[in-house]
């Protein structure tokens, strides 16, 4: 790989450490769920962490985010502690939900994560509806509202891109097009030219990078953020990547070649940010303590998570309703 | 004590909602101009359209920015126009509204207020007639009011938007030119039935505009059994003391409502009664609900999907 | 108004007798409306009659149309009974749907009229799966499917669109332009260019027209549905036009100006195609003797469906379902 | 006689129908390569896409488009992957695949199957584990269907696709693994239950995955009272015939259902059945179902909202 002029070392540095986090838990989450301990199904982020971390950088703690089923990368890179999200995947007391969430509903309020979702595009109109609160009340945060190509195909996609206009709320919408709905190719699924044409025609502008260059995540990101911030309404950012794993970790990908999957093994955006470090002069031990140090700290997460110990079946019966809330036989 | 219509009363509520707690706001197509009824006739001039905000024709985006909304600590009011068009917004409300809380461990919640109109009005036919609260009422997390005097539109339409918990609050279409009393300091708790008139032979339980019926059927009863009248209001949580306490004395129960009876929430009430006081009923509890049938249009034909004053006093007879 | 060159009288004679009809037809539903004896809502179409004529006139008995709650126009430009028509408007067992639909639901499905509906932008994915199955069994005929500007802000709009490019059907969708959603201007609810730019978007060819020219409606809704019927996929016709009664006989239209309402009244495609008759050369006889016939034939349809019987109790409990059918009481 | 899968019985009658008849047809998402959970595996390659039709992730317009396809005499198969996504097409299928047979006065029919897999599964949370069935129960035009066994899912669906009315037609998830025996050449009609075993002292009804938890609740009463199991199947229209007879016999009744208990179908039931046996029942209708809270993650907490065998022999125990 060529050397890139103006490389901030220590930002691309950052970049690595975010990705390498996010991968760490990625794989931890894999094999827990290979070896039963996690239950419920889980959708790996491996390939994508670039889009996570290059977006999230650009994030004080009170912005908001919403995100996905595939949400674990965004919720690592907006700062969310990654045994508390372990300690959700197995359905502990201490996980970020308490345990009645899971990998699908993971939230962290307490770092703006307004929680995963289980439903395609259900994401999106929660994330205007935050917005709109937002600008209601005068802050100056802003929103980020993560999600697929698939997604693009619900309805929920253009009410809510519609709505986000009209009302100018400071919303960025970020398309992680990995190519893949499911099983499914997207494209094939979908008509036109993209969800870039599909929110300029909303009027939203919107710009398209490759997703998994986390330095042209991070610039345009930028960017849109900054625009966003300054009043400029929403803004739509279509970053192209590609999913390494199957749709969940039990998913064996049969409607792709392993050749496919290996090709594109050398557009990992870690395996790229790591060259570039390298030719940016990055000395090989710093890359690899960084990957040491990730794997290090989800190595104590997932201890601490597999010693946490469950939910009292209690506390099923709490924060269902206040209005005659439901109790336990 | 002042006299307003049920209208009135409801948008009188929103209005002293909005003036005593900034956080609260209302959304939905075309409120700017009052709603479709008129409901909101005026607020905007108070509040302004940040907080009476006109909205495209997106009700699952109306429903679903709600929760993103409420989820911020905002009470959003969100109008539905017909409780049959909130349809287009159930994932946004049952998967995502009264499930939020608890999914993410009670990290957040959802102080939304759903108003979705409801029941046949003016031969509005299939697509605008539905009275789905036993829907509502089968869904964790979620509150389910159906009031029908002005009274209790404005005093339960106060609490619905001061409860931190998602509430579909169903107004009827038949009702909003009805007046009546409104005492606007009195604090009407949710989860509570009106003792709408005593008795001691049948108790009655009702709610929403079938109740007109059941007045109008009370007249064809006076000479004889003595019916008491309970108006549920809330449909979840239901008021089970006061209508178990009822039931015990009168030994009898009918449930009348306007939605189609089989699966209608008349059943959990009947199941529970005659379960709680088996061996203690003088007689089966009876259901009076609409037949299994789509609302058609033609007057004559609605007609008949309306529970009828004589239907009602010929049912009590046969109580007996 | 100036002579047009190459106007076909015949053919323009066509349209003015179409769009006169359902003037007629328009204000005895009006009227009936206000006397009392329509007692469901009614919305009406008065000011957009081009539209359906001239898009109607190119479709063939056995092809296909969806409309909305304003779809009188399109109904009877495709050959329903007038009086059927209004009989289901009164309620009548002689309504084309035996007075259970009203004039929310009214449908003939001898013509190929596949049903109004009363909720906003569902007819489009009715559209869509009726052209699907015209696809599915090889048949020649087309689908059209009206719909207002106000439903191109709901979610069906862009999964019906995707819908219809991505399995190439055989459907035009017709966007009836008329400024409003109810009481509020669409404009200030829709974000983008328009509808014509979202449909490109999803891959669609769109064409915008003067949608009170009968002449320019005909045009193009003559070359869509050729394309249409040559299998080039779904074609998208916005059709500009202005409502000039209220959203319904009951609404007196407080959002707007009596002025901007007599303004647009100069623009009555009916209007237009009477004055570019006249100076084609078309007595005015010829046009007072249309529009003669049109109101004699609805008073005839309105004497036969007020005079028509009621229907017997017993017909609310037919045609819900075979598997344990309801019954009376 | 053959021995099947839950899942590959569905599979079957699937194609037994498409081979029958030109008209029938399924879409859905991913389900050229099988579906979500490989019940349409291999079909693609017998009928094509054009029959075995991949979607895009668009529910409303997948039921809509299904409405449209039916009107026109097809008949379309749904496949909605979990009942909780369907909840993104409920006017679709509410306001209009179950009505508009109705509001057009009979010119058009919708004889579409929505597949609706249901219940709890390997801890798949609130928004993959609803059971909604009483919602469907409660609309007019709807036909609902929940089939245990592999046998009945092969009936079943054979029978819903040549409904000619829509039919809900609700898989559960924890049950496409479990074997049974399949007799292709009967003919299962809709609307009829089926009794699972004889008894003299209490009726039990269920329906779907509960049985199971049933099946394992029948040991632990082996010494105890004689139980009648009869399997609705068919949960509109519910053979009240055969449940009335039974009670009749038994003089009680406990129903179990894996749905929340407030406003679920065992409510109708429970109703229906204490009315019309009323001063025949030697105990209360008992009814067993979920408590009213979303359904939790983590695998000891759902386990908390199931049915056991242990709840279910000590019910029947309660109720001599
Ligand atoms: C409304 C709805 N339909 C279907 C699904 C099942 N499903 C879960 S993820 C997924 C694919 C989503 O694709 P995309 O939006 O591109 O996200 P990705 O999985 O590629 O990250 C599908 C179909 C769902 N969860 N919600
Ligand atoms: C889903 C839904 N939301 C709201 C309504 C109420 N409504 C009926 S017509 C209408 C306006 C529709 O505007 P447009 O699509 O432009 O059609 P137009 O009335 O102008 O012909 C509205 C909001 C409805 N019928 N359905
Ligand atoms: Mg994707
Ligand atoms: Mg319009």
């Amino acid at each position: 790989m060529a050397a890139r002029a103006n490389i901030d070392v220590e930002r691309l540095l950052a970049h690595y450490r975010a990705m390498a986090r996010i991968r760490a838990f990625e794989e931890a989450a894999e094999r827990a769920h290979q070896e039963g301990h996690v239950k419920g199904a889980v959708h790996l982020s491996i390939g994508q962490e670039a889009v996570a971390a290059g977006v999230c950088i650009h994030l004080k703690r009170e912005d908001l985010i919403t995100t996905t089923h595939r949400g674990h990368g965004h919720t690592i890179a907006k700062g969310a502690d990654t045994g508390a999200m372990l300690a959700e995947l197995l359905g502990r007391a201490s996980g970020t939900c308490q345990g009645k969430g899971g990998s699908l509903h993971i939230a962290d309020f307490s770092i703006g994560m307004l929680g995963a979702n289980g439903v395609v595009a259900a994401g999106l109109t929660i994330a205007v509806g935050a917005a709109h609160a937002v600008k209601l009340r005068g802050e100056r945060r802003i929103v980020v509202c993560f999600f697929g190509d698939g997604a693009t195909n619900r309805g929920p996609f253009l009410e809510s891109l519609n709505w986000a206009k009209i009302y100018e709320l400071p919303v960025l919408f970020v398309c992680e097009d990995n190519g893949f709905a499911a099983s499914t190719r997207t494209r094939a699924m979908s008509a036109g030219p993209g969800p870039d044409a599909r929110a300029e025609s909303l009027g939203i502008p919107a710009r398209t990078i490759d997703g998994n260059d986390v330095i042209a995540v991070d610039e345009a990101a930028g960017e849109l953020v900054e625009r966003v911030r300054a009043g400029a309404g929403p803004q739509f950012l279509l970053a192209r990547t590609y999913r390494l794993k199957g749709h969940t970790a039990s998913d064996l990908g049969a409607y792709r070649s392993a050749a496919e999957v290996e090709a594109r093994k050398a557009d990992d955006p870690l395996k790229r940010a790591a060259e570039l470090l390298k030719v940016s002069g990055v000395a090989d031990e710093t890359i690899i303590a960084i990957d040491a140090e990730a794997r290090a700290e989800i190595a104590a997460a997932w201890k601490s998570a597999l010693g946490a110990p469950w939910p009292a079946v209690e506390l099923a019966f709490t924060d269902v309703q206040d209005v005659r809330m439901p109790s336990w036989r | 004590m002042a006299v307003m219509s049920y209208l009135e009363a409801g948008k009188a509520a929103l209005a002293a909602e909005m003036r005593d707690d900034a956080s609260v706001w209302a959304l939905g197509e075309d409120l700017g101009r009052g709603g479709v009824f008129g409901q909101y006739r005026g607020l905007v001039d108070e509040f302004g359209p940040a907080r009476i905000v006109d909205t495209p024709i997106s009700e699952a985006t109306i429903m679903g920015a709600a929760v993103g909304a409420a989820l911020l600590g905002t009470r959003p009011v969100v109008e539905m126009r017909f409780a049959d068009f909130a349809l287009c917004a159930v994932d946004e409300l049952v998967n995502q509204a009264a499930k939020a809380r608890y999914m993410f461990g009670g990290q957040g919640r959802v102080p939304l207020v759903a108003r979705q109109p409801i029941g046949m009005w003016r031969s509005s036919a299939a697509q605008h007639s539905q009275s789905l609260e036993s829907w509502y009422a089968h869904i964790p997390g979620l509150v389910v009011v159906c009031p029908f005097t002005p009274a209790d539109n404005y005093g339960l339409l106060r609490a619905a938007i001061r409860c931190d918990d998602p509430v579909v609050y169903m107004e009827h279409k038949d009702l909003w030119a009805m007046t009546g009393e409104v005492d606007e300091a009195a604090d009407l708790p949710l989860g509570k039935a009106r003792l709408v008139r005593e008795g001691s032979d049948v108790t009655l339980v009702a709610w929403s505009g079938v109740l007109r019926a059941v007045e109008a059927a009370l007249p064809l009863l006076q000479d004889g059994p003595s019916v008491e009248v309970i108006d549920l209001r809330t449909i979840y949580p239901w008021d089970r003391d006061m209508v178990l306490d009822s039931v015990r004395r009168t030994g009898r129960l009918l449930v009348v409502h306007e939605a189609v009876a089989t699966g209608g929430f008349g059943a959990e009430i009947a199941a529970t009664v005659a379960g709680a006081l088996f061996g203690n009923l003088k007689a089966p509890v009876r259901r009076l609900g609409a037949p299994r049938i789509p609302i058609p249009y033609s007057p004559p034909l609605e007609e008949a999907c309306k529970i009828s004053p004589a239907q009602i006093a010929e049912t009590v007879h046969g109580m007996l």
